[in-house]
């Protein structure tokens, strides 16, 4: 039971940020929203690889026979944050443009386009 | 060389097509030809007649894109009211939107699919 | 070292080296950066033709990075392949082909387009960027690989689409909204390739199409899979982004985005097809993309009938086009099961589909295109201030009803052939669906029609006194998407033959594709 | 962003070079210990981003400058795609220096051992470049929107 914490750690991550996506007025809340949503998939991604009593997955720190984590999922967590880090530097400023020139933060004001 | 695309209960194909319309346009044009010629130039002719109402300028005379299909769209109002007022622009909604949808994908694959 | 093993890479790497040599090159000459992308597109387009002969004479190539061999997928005693690798059919490379030629010819147009703007080393460096993730999204034959492309590409068009947002807040606007819905759509693919790797414990995708047992994680993951990507695709209703990124983005980047889009509709077909295949529910999957392709006819083209803004009203008429493979390739998809239908009119249904990808992707960029000239020289995209354009710019009008035509499907251009071919296919399935495609064509033409009148048509009006026609090379690049009409429009037979068809049916033949990976199994 | 206080400041002085230091570490140590390129540019980034909040980015201008982080972020990207080129003679990436005796060409020991820096091929060598690649550019995220922030703010005070 214990072991399966992470997986509803996991949607309670995703279940905020689709609360946030979708009823946050606020630009920078938004930015938050697909925050959460990326870390709840990086925490399940994560918990994919985890072994019960396995050592971290280090080659030259490795007793023969002794089980270890997956090193895929991490790398592909890895990857995630990075791409993560990008997106979230990227809708940041744009937001600050967006500010520069409606001068608000508001998603029911920052709506020129519509139609 | 002609181009034949199969399209299952026949065929195109654009060369014919051309053939065709060139032989068409050149049967009417014969024709044409033939009728009496009662235009003429530079006479009461060349003008514009509306209605006996003196005509506008030039560059009033132009209708805006805003004008075209004005009958259409006011027809239809019953249709483009909510279409239009479905695109709000409001971020919340887009992201709704795809939420939505991915549920009702979800349902519909997980009950039988 | 035989050069010719390499060209699936060279094809990605060559934009990529020339994305970071543009701002080095930049902080030299200034102008020297629009030549060395031009450059570079130009080496990657030949590379994709000479892929493309390939493909099409021999069979699907592999790419295995770092292995001791490009086409080693299977190292001693492994039973999938644990590298990252390209796996490019003719599927693939008829979408790596519209890549090509889209981007070439956006780089051509950027070179005037874009000459007065400052940034000009960022703004190639990230149109090549894009460039690298749309091909990426195409040949990879592998999920996670896929995952980070698409990351790629999407952050890299949303650069680009906010480019202007320094001086407009429009630009800065739409480009927040497609990062937003972006990131979702990729976050969602990004959960669905866990939930395959924790059954499955691998990544490539022939290897999971080997062993897919269509379990219920599996339906959560085709779940999650099929409306984001339809999503990028710009499927109603969750295409509001559509309107707003095309519109606001500078057009040879418009014409960028909609290959991206693209890109994701084939991502889409991959999963369908080369992933899942018939051990899915096809007739239920089948109906969810006919759905979605009607709604994306229907609302997309009757919004865009109501349009003011040239570019969004164009916009409309993606969506609505998108519509048109979406209903043709899920035709295919519907009776995929059922060989006899399949072969009656399932496979011409598909290919009208995957036609139109193309013919949709050089009309609207050459549609874009000519809207970024007017706006190059009236400096508006509100058609109410439009008229009487046909005065000044010749060539533009001829390429605008060249476009036009072939997107209203009337022959004998492009639009005509895979319109055709889906409708006289899809009326065997349900001719209702046949109906509702004619009538969008009409709508299509009819909107078109109103362009051309208030823009194009009228008297000369005063405030363009000054208008000319655009530089040469802007008309050259229009005039290259011109010629592939025509021709297309022409001698649809020979695409259809030899470029179409072997594309279908390697979507359509999931033995083949899994086998190319794992080795004739 | 104006300066903080002068404890901050000390602070900041006593630990900015053992940051950097710490990021440089595992940068360099990618290939043996958990880390690589992009875990240590970010830590070099943090303290970049540390400089700027405790001196205010009109200070921290002077010396940090994003021309140059922008110059080295190039060079990070050119060097990780020379060095995929530059095992095109096989693959592209291709660990050509891997258990080849030369540069970062020792075979690694199995078992329980602190590790050789001089294995692993080019992986180091990626991950020297990634990790210039990405400290540099965190420096010309936070500067850029530093000078963004200013100029919002300039506006809204006007």
């Amino acid at each position: 039971m214990i072991g399966n914490l992470p997986y509803v750690a996991v949607v309670i991550f995703i279940g905020l940020g689709i609360y946030t996506l979708m009823f946050k007025k606020n630009l920078i809340k938004i930015a938050i929203g697909v925050v959460l949503i990326e870390n709840g998939v990086n925490l399940f991604l994560i918990t994919l690889g985890y072994r019960k009593g396995a050592i971290a997955p280090i080659y030259t720190q490795a007793p023969s026979g002794q089980a270890m984590v997956l090193p895929t999922p991490q790398a592909l967590t890895l990857t995630s944050i990075v791409i993560g880090i990008a997106t979230t530097a990227l809708i940041l400023s744009v937001a600050m443009m967006i500010y520069k020139h409606y001068g608000t933060l508001d998603t029911d004001q920052v709506r020129r386009l519509r139609g | 060389m002609l181009g034949l695309l199969e399209t299952g209960s026949g065929f195109w194909s654009a060369i014919i097509w051309i053939i065709v319309v060139l032989v068409i346009g050149s049967i009417v044009v014969f024709i044409r030809n033939k009728g009496e010629d009662s235009y003429k130039k530079n006479t009461e002719q060349d003008k514009p007649f509306i209605s006996g109402n003196p005509e506008e300028s030039k560059e009033g005379s132009h209708l805006s894109a805003s004008h075209i299909y004005w009958g259409f769209t006011e027809a239809l109002k019953g249709y483009y009211n909510p279409l239009v007022k479905m695109h709000t622009g409001n971020i919340n909604e887009y992201s709704g939107w795809i939420i939505v949808i991915t549920a009702v994908i979800l349902i519909m694959v997980g009950v039988r699919g | 070292m035989n050069l010719s093993n390499h060209i699936p890479i060279l094809i990605i790497v060559i934009p990529l080296l020339a994305a970071f040599l543009v701002p080095l090159i930049g902080r030299i000459n200034k102008k020297a950066t629009g030549t060395l992308t031009t450059f570079a597109l130009s080496i990657s387009l030949i590379l994709t033709i000479a892929l493309a002969i390939k493909i099409l004479t021999v069979g699907p190539q592999v790419y295995v990075f770092g292995a001791t061999s490009p086409s080693l997928t299977l190292p001693s005693g492994l039973k999938f392949p644990i590298r990252i690798m390209f796996q490019i059919d003719a599927m693939s490379i008829f979408m790596g082909l519209i890549t090509a030629i889209v981007s070439f010819v956006g780089a051509v147009y950027s070179l005037v387009f874009m000459k007065q703007h400052s940034g000009l080393d960022k703004y190639y460096s990230l149109l090549l960027l894009l460039t690298v993730g749309v091909f990426g999204m195409e040949f990879t034959g592998d999920l996670f690989n896929f995952f980070v492309f698409l990351e790629i590409a999407s952050i890299a068009s949303v650069a680009l689409i906010s480019f202007r947002g320094i001086d407009f807040g429009e630009p800065a606007e739409a480009g927040f909204k497609y990062m937003v819905v972006s990131s979702i759509s990729a976050l969602m693919v990004l959960f669905a390739v866990g939930i395959f790797y924790g059954q499955y414990d691998i990544l490539n995708l022939a290897a999971i199409a080997s062993v897919i047992k269509y379990s219920q994680l599996d339906k959560i993951a085709l779940g999650l899979l099929i409306p984001v990507l339809a999503m990028k695709a710009g499927a109603v209703p969750m295409h509001m982004w559509t309107p707003d990124a095309y519109s606001e983005a500078p057009a040879p980047i418009t014409m960028m985005l909609v290959a991206a889009s693209q890109a994701s509709l084939y991502a889409l077909f991959r999963i369908i097809f080369s992933l899942y295949n018939i051990t899915m529910n096809t007739l239920t999957v089948g109906w969810i993309i006919i759905i979605f392709g009607l709604l994306s006819m229907f609302i997309g083209v009757t919004m865009a009938i109501i349009q003011k803004d040239i570019k969004r009203l164009m916009a409309y008429h993606a969506v609505s086009q998108t519509g048109y493979m979406f209903l043709g390739v899920g035709v295919g998809l519907a009776v995929l099961a059922n060989p006899v239908a399949l072969q009656k009119y399932g496979i011409t249904a598909m290919e009208g589909g995957i036609f139109h990808i193309m013919n949709h992707a050089m009309y609207k960029g050459l549609l874009f295109l000519t809207a970024g000239a007017l706006f190059f020289r009236t400096g508006t995209r509100d058609l109410n201030k439009m008229g009487g354009l046909a005065h000044y710019m010749k060539y533009t009008t001829i390429f605008f009803i060249i476009g036009a035509a072939a997107i209203a499907g009337l022959p004998p251009f492009n639009g005509f052939a895979s319109k055709l071919l889906i409708y006289e296919s899809v009326y065997r399935f349900n001719p209702l669906l046949s109906i509702i495609a004619m009538v969008v064509s009409i709508l299509t033409l009819a909107s078109f029609v109103k362009v051309f009148h208030s823009a194009f048509l009228g008297p000369k009006l005063p405030q363009f006194k000054e208008v000319k026609e655009v530089p040469r090379s802007m008309v050259f690049a229009m005039a290259v998407l011109s010629c592939i009409i025509i021709f297309f429009g022409l001698f649809p037979n020979l695409i259809v033959k030899n470029l179409v068809h072997p594309a279908v049916m390697s979507l359509i033949e999931q033995l083949q594709y899994t086998g190319t990976a794992l080795g004739g199994m | 962003m104006k300066e903080m206080s002068r404890i901050v400041k000390t602070v900041t002085n006593f630990v900015y070079g053992f940051i950097i230091i710490f990021g440089f570490y595992i940068i360099a140590h990618g290939h043996l210990t958990p880390g690589g390129g992009f875990q240590g540019g970010a830590v070099v980034g943090s303290a970049f981003a540390l400089l700027l909040v405790s001196y205010g980015s009109l200070n921290s201008t002077k010396f940090l400058k994003k021309d140059v982080f922008s110059l080295f972020e190039n060079f990070g990207l050119l060097f990780f795609i020379v060095l995929g080129f530059s095992g095109l003679g096989i693959t592209f990436f291709y660990n050509f220096l891997a258990n080849s005796g030369s540069w970062f060409g020792n075979a690694a020991v199995i078992g329980v051992n602190p590790g050789d820096m001089n294995t692993g091929g080019v992986i180091p060598l990626m991950n020297i470049a990634v990790g210039l690649e990405v400290l540099s550019a965190f420096g010309v995220i936070i500067l850029t929107m530093a000078s963004g922030a200013e100029f919002t703010k300039k506006k809204e005070n006007s």
